[in-house]
């Protein structure tokens, strides 16, 4: 019943024990992987892709930079526009927030070791990350700048626009798997005897685009386009709320990547392993955590090498390339699945 | 939250039934309010933010019944889907930051007394029919997706095939409707 | 039924009057979904316009309906400075006009007043003139390489540029002493020889910008992306380039064979060497990057033909210590990086001109604006005013 | 063979810079991306400017004989000179005491200085040289004004005149002896 | 829990969106107020299918009426459209062109 805790420690706590051992591992498992990936590609990986070494000062190779920034960000003032919605203007952020903190509920690190099994797992996390656009619009609403309000309704405009082929393309390996449970996909891989990459590669590519499409990455970063925009719904954002919107950007970048990773890559498992050993309870998240910094890896990557998309050259790639192409990929998924 | 209340949906423990109970009122609680707010207040947009707290608590009353699988659905197409429409439909039309005049009709009066009325009615019919019924949520095993989907495509195949039928006459209906000349 | 208009339309009535200015606006703008007009001032602070030019745009929904350039927030009044510095002064100053390309803003002054003063530089002074007026059109251009992707969303590239054009910049540095502000044009020549290993260092430093060249045709230029961007997108027929005044790079993108180098008389060395005007027929912005792309890397050629042929000799003519330029007039325009640049000197034989007009690139390149963004979208706005590649210096002066 | 979409190009060029700048010494050697990357950790790394670099100027006390030409010719007179003349002893013995004019004061204003050069190359008796040195920042903008010990100073950076390309007929120049 | 409790939210709810299609002005705020009608009747659906055991079509019927409720939503933000660009305003007051 309280798998994270019962499995580790061998004692079965009450329920509110677990479940704030829960929020506080929740927590950890957001940041950290957030953390990681801003070091490593924004970072790092970034400066070494444009020939030079990024941060250095702050710690051994620049490894505390980022608390630097983050202590930065914490002691700026929090500037409210003076026409600003004072109400949604600072709402805004959480809103986002929440949004990637309930993504990460349903990701399966290990046969036991999860936070929550939702039957309806996958389904879950793609009506949760729904939930940030509202942030978006609030945020590019609630500052009162003709920037953010173009770049609100430009990032609402993109985010319904990519929510349906990463909705389809995931439906491709739902139909392979028979279910939409997290862990249900994973396994149904490991039976399966490839990871989904491999049959599901349509599904894969289209997955990537609507990916870095939801996470405003370049080439889909119009709503933050710097040279038009300024910085779109961000503009009027300092501080504290920045940051909020910073982290969630990135920590959704780290969740998407592990979901992806479990769709495409077959989540905690390593070949040759038994998915249900007792082992993979304890490696199992970071096989994850492998697969997810690869995953992000090929995201960040994209985001340094691409000019930006048009807007209206965005909704035609969606609308008339990517759907067709999920609703081809799920048809022909089908098929085969029907007749083998 | 909606998690942890699902949890418990599947947890025969002790004092779950509480402890539902108890969510059930705070949720209850701030869907009225925010209900009254969308109805009351003088900015469109927060009216549309109100109804976002008033959907995600349907939401959440759904997983208190063991309704999943409604439950997801209505946070992705309620909250992901119509809520950004009504907000566009706002910023394209008027996007004033602050509150408007006009927004309600200058008699209220017969409005609040239908409505008045109207709860008083109901609310005494609704306790003379079920005043102690009980929902016996524990023992219900929660609907899994498989029971929903079989029942559509088999039972509810005509229903649904009309309700594809519709939304596709309302999507071409709303472009039509939505173009210029 | 008669038709006397004024009694169709009652002006004081305001909902025909709104009427009437719906079908008004309906007329301008063809869109499918008709929303509130709004107002976007795109600068004085803006990334997109690269300094402090503000530009006021009119927008239904994302498209422009009118867009009109403010200039004048960065006006130095160079014209007016000039009068008052002797000549040796004016060359400190206006190198200061175009300021990535800043050896280039020196000649045609120079020139100008060679002109009136009837000196003319030793062959070897107008070698190394020309070969540095080439490096700092290399220096300038490759930021816009760099800078056009930016506009457009591809971070990677002005890291690129700007680690590329470090090598230009210091074979710049390391033969006049200044990076940005040479300072090097004197009347009669220039001030110094070059050091010894120059002429190797510039020519493996050529060599790291066509590398760079090519690397940005496989990063920007064959990017699907960019190209969707950026074809088709703000085109200037040939003869709108002609009636606006453009020159330069925007005038050789929309098709017009014209090239300053080529087709003035000029005393500096370009008429020696063996090179091409490109141009480009589409005349969109991607034609003006790609016409750019191309100058550059045949500029690295000329500078290396120009160093294998530098004739010996003084670098400097014999001159009166004491400059005072005769009574005269005389204009020199020349192909600068960003277009034609020329100078208008009058003199009336003091220490000081009387009056010096300078005829910048990017103002003209500038003026343009208005029309070309008529009906555009906004991210365009970006697109177009990066491709017309002007200087905030260069237009306000 | 078959165009690659320019999209996948433009991911190996970036691709191909990691690789050279993280293991500039080819992909077996240990990577070493601070020798691979083009940007220099300044305060820890300087990098040397070429020799005609213009940084500072520097100012040779005894050739100056405070005759204003550089002050008077600079575009932004940001030279600030003073001096008064004094009678120096006799070259040869026997001979009538020399006047000569004595350096009171020598300020630059490198606030204003727009390192144009022409102070240098208008002096007609060699005391002004540049210097490529270039880390004279200061908190207060009054301190960028240099005096003439300060300007003393700088001479001892300034680097010999460099030789010529083949071809040129410009002499080199010395640089003056130190002043005792 | 008690069945009561769902209904009488429920009931609240809707009596809530009865009150604000009928004082409301804005069309907009009308199609929200809608929105709260549709969402009491669904509480109530779920709840009865709880009650009785029947949770499958209860929530077969809930998913429809979400379904239908979207297809609303966007015909009546197209006709808000409309109706804002003919008269430069969603106040349905003025929208009086079939009064004669």
């Amino acid at each position: 019943m309280n798998p994270l805790i019962s499995s580790f420690l061998a004692i079965n706590p009450p329920y509110w024990v677990d479940t704030l051992a829960k929020i506080g591992i929740g927590l950890v498992a957001v940041l950290l992987p957030t953390g990681a990936l801003v070091y490593l590609f924004l970072f790092k990986m970034m400066s070494f892709m444009q020939s030079r070494l990024g941060p250095m000062e702050t710690g051994p190779y620049g490894q505390l930079q980022l608390l630097a920034e983050f202590g930065k960000f914490l002691q700026k003032e929090d500037i409210f526009p003076s026409k600003a919605d004072r109400f949604v203007f600072a709402a805004a952020p959480f809103v986002v927030l929440v949004s990637t903190f309930m993504l990460v509920l349903v990701l399966p690190g290990g046969p036991d070791t999860h936070f929550v099994d939702l039957n309806t797992g996958i389904y879950f996390a793609m009506a949760v990350s729904s939930v940030s656009v509202i942030g978006i619009l609030m945020a590019g609403w609630g500052s009162n700048s003709k920037y953010s309000l173009l770049g609100g309704i430009r990032a609402a405009g993109q985010l319904i626009a990519y929510e349906l082929p990463l909705v389809l393309s995931v439906v491709g390996v739902v139909i392979m798997a028979g279910t939409l449970n997290m862990k249900g996909i994973v396994a149904a891989q490991a039976d399966f005897g490839v990871w989904f990459i491999i049959p599901q590669i349509i599904g894969f590519f289209i997955f990537m685009v609507a990916v870095q499409a939801e996470l405003t990455q370049p080439p889909f970063d119009m709503p933050v386009a710097e040279s038009e925009l300024v910085t779109g719904y961000l503009t009027e954002y300092s501080g504290m709320r920045f940051l909020l919107f910073f982290i969630g950007e990135f920590a959704t970048a780290a969740v998407f990547s592990a979901i992806g990773a479990t769709l495409f890559l077959g989540g905690w498992t390593v070949p040759f392993v038994d998915i249900n050993a007792e082992i993979m309870d304890y490696i199992g998240p970071l096989v994850l955590a492998a697969k997810m910094v690869f995953i992000a890896f090929l995201i960040f990557w994209f985001r340094i090498t691409y000019p930006r998309f048009r807007e209206d050259q965005l909704q035609r790639l969606a609308w008339k390339f990517l759907i067709p192409l999920s609703l081809f990929n799920i048809v022909v998924t089908a098929i085969f699945k029907v007749v083998f | 939250m909606i998690t942890a209340v699902a949890s418990m949906v599947s947890a025969p423990v002790l004092g779950a039934v509480v402890a539902q109970n108890v969510f059930f009122y705070l949720i209850a609680a701030v869907m009225v309010i925010a209900a009254l707010r969308v109805v009351t207040t003088s900015n469109i947009v927060h009216a549309a933010l109100y109804l976002v707290v008033v959907l995600a608590g349907v939401a959440a009353q759904f997983l208190l019944l063991g309704a999943e699988f409604v439950g997801i659905t209505q946070v992705l197409v309620y909250i992901g889907a119509v809520i950004v429409l009504f907000l566009f439909g706002i910023m394209l039309t008027r996007a004033k930051v602050g509150n408007e005049d006009g927004l309600d009709h200058d008699n209220v009066i017969p409005a609040i007394l239908t409505a008045v009325l109207l709860v008083l009615v109901m609310g005494y019919a609704v306790v003379d029919f079920a005043g102690d019924e009980e929902i016996d949520v524990l023992g219900n095993s929660p609907t899994t997706v498989e029971q929903v989907s079989d029942s559509i495509f088999s039972t509810y195949i005509v229903a649904f095939e009309a309700i594809s039928v519709l939304l596709l006459a309302a999507l071409i209906g709303a472009i039509v409707v939505a173009r210029k000349e | 039924m008669t038709t006397d208009i004024n009694a169709e339309f009652d002006i004081t009535n305001n909902e025909q009057l709104r009427y009437i200015a719906a079908q008004a606006a309906d007329a301008r703008v063809n869109v499918e979904l008709e929303t509130e007009g709004m107002t976007l001032n795109i600068g004085p602070q803006h990334p997109a316009t690269h300094g402090t030019l503000r530009i006021v745009a009119r927008l239904d929904g994302e498209q422009v309906i009118s867009a009109e350039p403010i200039m004048g927030y960065m006006h130095r009044g160079y014209e007016k400075l000039t009068e008052v510095r002797t000549y040796p002064q004016v060359t400190t100053l206006i190198n200061r006009i175009d300021w990535v390309g800043s050896f280039a803003n020196e000649v045609p002054f120079i020139l100008a007043a060679e002109e009136l003063m009837e000196v003319e530089a030793p062959p070897r002074a107008q070698y190394i003139r020309t070969a540095l007026f080439e490096m700092g059109r290399i220096a300038n251009i490759m930021l816009f390489l760099g800078d056009m992707a930016v506009q457009l969303g591809g971070v990677t590239a002005i890291f690129y540029a700007f680690r590329d054009r470090e090598f230009v910049l210091n074979q710049i540095e390391s033969a006049t002493g200044g990076r940005f502000h040479p300072n090097f044009n004197r009347i009669g020549g220039v001030k110094d020889d070059l050091p010894a290993g120059w002429i190797k260092e510039t020519k493996s430093s050529m060599q790291k910008v066509r590398d760079f060249c090519d690397e940005m045709e496989d990063l920007v230029v064959g990017n699907e992306i960019f190209q969707a961007r950026c074809r088709g997108v703000g085109i200037i027929p040939a003869d709108v380039a002609m009636a606006y005044g453009l020159s330069g790079a925007n005038l050789r993108g929309s098709g017009v064979d014209w090239d300053l180098r080529r087709d003035a008389d000029s005393p500096l060395a370009w008429k020696d060497l063996d090179w091409k005007v490109w141009t480009h027929p589409d005349g969109d912005s991607f034609s003006r990057y790609w016409v750019r792309l191309q100058e550059t890397r045949e500029a690295t050629y000329m500078v290396e033909q120009l160093l294998d042929g530098l004739p010996a000799g003084p670098v400097m003519a014999k001159v009166p210590r004491i400059i005072k330029v005769p009574a005269g007039e005389s204009y020199v325009q020349t192909e600068n990086p960003l277009g034609a640049m020329g100078y208008y000197v009058v003199s009336k034989g003091e220490l000081t001109p009387f009056r010096v007009k300078i005829r910048t690139a990017s103002f003209s390149n500038m003026s343009i604006s208005p029309w070309l963004l008529e009906g555009v979208l906004v991210p365009d706005i970006a697109t177009i005013l990066a491709s017309l590649y002007f200087i905030l210096g260069d237009i306000d002066r | 063979m078959p165009k690659l979409p320019g999209m996948l190009v433009g991911l190996g060029v970036t691709a191909k810079t990691f690789i050279k700048t993280v293991f500039p010494d080819g992909p077996l050697a240990p990577p070493a991306p601070s020798k691979g990357a083009h940007t220099v950790q300044y305060p820890h790394v300087k990098e040397a400017p070429p020799e005609r670099a213009r940084g500072v100027i520097a100012l040779h006390h005894d050739n100056c004989t405070a005759c204003m030409l550089c002050a008077r010719e600079c575009p932004d007179w940001c030279i600030y000179i003073e001096g008064h003349k004094e009678l120096a002893p006799p070259r040869r013995a026997g001979g009538k005491p020399r006047q000569k004019n004595k350096l009171d004061r020598f300020d630059i204003d490198f606030a204003l200085c727009m390192y144009c050069g022409i102070c240098v190359e208008v002096c007609p008796f060699d005391a002004l040289f540049w210097s490529p040195e270039f880390e004279f920042s200061e908190m207060k903008i009054a301190d960028l004004l240099h005096d003439k010990g300060r300007l003393a100073d700088w001479m001892e950076t300034v680097p010999e005149y460099p030789a010529y390309e083949a071809g040129a007929e410009v002499k080199i120049k010395k640089l003056p002896s130190p002043s005792s | 829990m008690y069945l009561v409790q769902f209904l009488l939210l429920s009931s609240i709810l809707f009596c809530i969106g009865v009150y604000g299609v009928l004082a409301r002005r804005n069309a907009v705020l009308v199609l929200m107020s809608i929105e709260l009608i549709l969402n009491a009747v669904n509480i109530n659906l779920i709840a009865f299918g709880a009650f009785n055991g029947a949770q499958i079509p209860a929530e077969v019927f809930a998913l429809f009426i979400i379904a239908v409720a979207a297809a609303e939503v966007g015909v009546g933000l197209a006709l808000v459209l409309t109706i804002y660009r003919n008269s430069k305003s969603i106040d349905l007051h003025q929208v009086d062109l079939l009064k004669g």
